[in-house]
């Protein structure tokens, strides 16, 4: 790995959260991190991932250095085999067919609530932020929700000021009783580690640490009492493969087109 | 809605259709298929408390709040792209006042598009459940009447006028869309008055020929304008590629400037451009086609 | 119009169903004579009826000779400007697009009440219908019902057995309040005559008798007390033009595609 | 639901992903794009027990009555065809007990799949009300919660397996429909196994190059099978015209033998013909290329 710079902490966690995408299964992706983890996990390891992406497309395969910069346009299309409507893509989901829902957050608290409208008092807030977009439809049907963020303590408060998509709320049964029975919050993916559920509380708990990463440093990264698994395990470090196609990715060849399809037309 | 066969006029026609005070809403997805000659139309025709919906929202967001011609927005997100986050102007606005920004989910704002595009006051959804979104919203929760199940009741959203940028159409108003059809086609079906700008008119019987393609009939369409590049500086699927440079510049300057930048960006665009071609001469000829060239990197022809 | 022969009953009712039809408007029809009066008020005075067909057919038009045996067929969508899903074809109906809807009726009372479903009791019928397929959804929804029929006792029944597609029920406040407040009945179109509806008590009232038909002949084939306007108007006699395109239409010319295709083109 | 690639399978095999005593629902309308082999093939396979949906049903209906092969059918009208009229034999057992048979609206049948495709058990209309249906069906009526206005909502109906004839298809389901797409679309989303029969299989690639005209995704499809003529003697959009002249034969030989007509015409088509392309080669090749020659005269290729 001497020839290529070390992973950026979006690098890390995008990367981490690649490898929790399996195979044959259908991913609903927010634009940004969780996209280029779903595009990396289908180059890598998961041919056969399909991603589907709020602006109507299914099944697209991007096209390296040309990453969309939002779900909803042509890069976001590329090579996609059903682009539908709005509408018609979002009820896939609701009719249970995505299998993980993988999205960012701006704010998130021990229970994967969700912040992405307002810092501050709602009625008088201090910050006004991009918010839903899809990512409240996406924790309230896909199967399998995942979100990915950057771990800081402004970003993971004991309480969010506003939920926008909720995770367990505050616990198990309040999230049976608000009605969300069809599916569950199952991972934080960060830069510093992988937060899994406590079945019991609904609260976040440490799975595995970010290589070089201890306990402590998420502690004081975090804006509450978080729990820890009884075997914190340490994540794989990104591999020169992994880094590289991310890149790639990310960045592009020269507008090599022809390469890109011919090694993306494979199963 | 209209029987009429021949719906063309100019882009100052329709926006006569467009009164003071009109719910609005305009068809595409954030910096997609915008219809952006018929929004720039209704800023030039200096309409005023506007109602301005949109499932994403892209910064005419706030050239409209900026102007007055929208003193309400209904969206579900409101962002350039990942690249320029959230517009200044808008934020500034909405931490001022939140009321000026009603917040929905992506999916039960398409709902409320839907619910009135098949003739229904309402229609269930599984979304917002147990989210702050839904207390502050005119939604409320409902139980199946078969299964007692808890849902969220979303109503219809029924615009004034709809505002939608198309491929192709014919002087009769029968569209067809490429690509994602985003929310267009409910949007179509749910309002009282239609607009649609279009890349190409073309003859009824180029319609036809591909009629399993048409996805708007002409008996919903109320105006009809051949509006080429009709969405630019946004994209149209494999037409033209968005202008990110014209972004750049737009973002900079209202970071620097804020309602003056906004202000000052429309004066060059609005009112010295005079007309939307006279706006896309002001991008050039060698640059459309450069992003229309882009286009088709992406979708092949 | 010596050289043409006399109109059949069929054909008195479906050219008076088709001068009913304005130009400009949209008109959801059934299949049979609704249909065929639809596409002959299209090729004579309303070029601009848009007709639309319950299997995702609108604006289709008719290949002389082949017109369609079902809805949802080939024939049914020649030449249309837009083939759509069925849901959604009536869905614009519900939202109230359509100016007109034009069904047939196997049995239908004073109250414009239509049954495609049984005859006898419900539930040890006597005979067994085809059933409502869009005819329920139509009169729930266009604008204006109309119902073509052939005049007969066993038809134009006191009671319907059963309400298929309801008309005014049993009076104006009854259809009210069963919640049919969207769109109202407002022509029944016979072989002898022309029906309208009485605002006050939702009844049927003979407005207009076909050519040579007496009032007598009408309620000598009525199963009830039939209302009659105070001014009963005589319907024109089926013009030549009028039997000509009819019978073109159904029976068709030596399949010269070329020639029709090139008069339907105009406006 | 699967996200396997490669779903390719012979009709046997698709035929034993059904069960007795499913709810099937088929594809098509009436006489067009109806799966007739797949139909066929759960007779060859003695299937028992079924319901049998369809929104509107030709006489498959007395096919899977007459055989036991369903008990009950779900439609909105039953009918060959304004020129033959109601399925004799099926009138008959509905005489004898109505209660084989569930009567729907047009639409009120297809907002029940609606329903299930967009994963709610209820969906709002318009229809239905104030007619004796109502009374009869598993539908109730309701209040907007907004309006208060009356409604009725009908329950979402949810088929064990879904049969769909198409035009084309990949090896992973993503399916391509020409012409009218009748219900086929909710039909997919809404059933746990999809079961989906094509005129042509094509590869992946010939799907993503008119990807905005794919109509059914993979991932809700479990079974693909290439069945050219798969819909005849009933019609496919642009491909065949349905044979009349075999419908006339069928019908004048129920309505003079009743069920032992139905039982004959089975024997042929089903028994002596051995598989579906023995049926296709009873019919004869001029027979069906005349057939395809008049659909092209229809709707051009």
């Amino acid at each position: 790995m001497s020839a290529v710079a070390a992973p950026t902490p979006v690098e890390l966690m995008t990367i981490a959260g690649s490898r929790l995408l399996r195979d044959g299964r259908v991913v609903f992706a927010g634009v940004g991190a969780p996209l280029e983890a779903s595009v990396l996990a289908k180059r890598l390891h998961a041919p056969s991932l399909t991603i589907v992406l709020e602006g109507g497309s299914i099944g697209p395969r991007m096209l390296p250095g040309r990453l969309p910069v939002s779900t909803n346009e042509m890069r976001a299309a590329h090579d996609a085999f059903m682009l539908t409507s709005i509408n018609e893509l979002f009820l896939y989901g609701q009719r249970g067919c995505y299998d993980y829902g993988f999205i960012g957050a701006g704010q998130l608290d021990q229970y994967g609530n969700v912040n992405t409208s307002y810092i501050g008092d709602p009625d008088h807030p201090k910050v006004r932020l991009p918010g839903s977009g899809g990512a409240n439809d996406i924790v309230s049907s896909c199967r399998e929700v995942m979100i990915m963020t950057r771990h800081e303590q402004r970003r993971f408060v004991e309480r969010v000021d506003f939920i926008t998509s909720p995770g367990y709320l505050s616990g198990p049964e309040s999230r049976e009783a608000a009605g969300l029975v069809r599916n569950r919050p199952v991972a934080v993916i960060t830069d510093l580690g992988l937060l899994g559920f406590d079945e019991a509380t609904g609260r976040l708990r440490l799975d595995a640490l970010q290589p070089g990463v201890t306990e402590a440093d998420v502690h004081a990264n975090t804006g509450f009492d978080l729990l820890v698994s009884d075997t914190v395990a340490e994540l794989a470090a990104p591999t020169e493969q992994e880094l590289a196609e991310l890149r790639w990715l990310r960045d592009g060849e020269k507008s090599n087109t022809a390469t890109f399809r011919e090694v993306t037309s494979a199963p | 809605m209209s029987g009429a066969n021949d719906k063309l006029m100019t882009l100052a026609d329709a926006a006569a259709l467009v009164s003071d005070g009109d719910t609005v809403v305009a068809g595409g997805c954030c910096y997609s298929r915008t219809p952006w000659a018929m929004l720039l139309e209704l800023l030039r025709a200096q309409r005023r408390g506007l109602t301005l919906g949109r499932n994403l929202m892209c910064y005419e967001s706030e050239l409209f709040l900026a102007t007055g011609a929208a003193t309400k927005l209904i969206s579900s997100w409101v962002g350039i792209g990942l690249r320029w986050g959230i517009p200044k102007v808008f934020r500034e606005y909405v931490e001022r006042d939140p009321s000026v920004y009603e917040e929905w989910s992506h999916l039960s704002f398409g709902l409320r598009l839907m619910a009135a595009s098949m003739g229904m006051p309402f229609l269930p959804t599984a979304s917002l459940l147990g989210s702050d979104l839904l207390e502050r919203l005119p939604a409320q929760e409902m139980r199946c009447p078969f299964t007692d199940q808890l849902l969220v009741a979303v109503p219809a959203l029924v615009p004034d006028v709809a505002l939608i940028h198309v491929h192709t159409v014919d002087a009769a108003g029968n569209a067809q869309i490429e690509g994602p059809a985003y929310m267009d086609v409910e949007l179509a079906r749910a309002a009282k008055t239609v607009i649609v700008t279009a890349e190409e008119v073309v003859p009824a019987e180029a319609i036809v020929r591909h009629n399993d393609r048409t996805q708007i009939p002409g008996f919903v369409v109320d105006a009809v304008i051949e509006v080429p590049f009709g969405s630019y500086p946004h994209e149209c699927h494999g037409r033209y590629e968005a202008d990110f440079a014209h972004f750049d510049a737009y973002s900079e300057q209202v970071v620097a400037d804020g309602v003056a930048g906004v202000e000052a960006y429309l004066a060059e665009v609005v009112e010295r451009a005079g007309s939307f071609a006279g706006f896309l001469d002001t991008v050039g000829a060698s640059t459309l086609l450069e992003q229309r060239r882009r286009a088709r990197e992406l979708v092949p022809a």
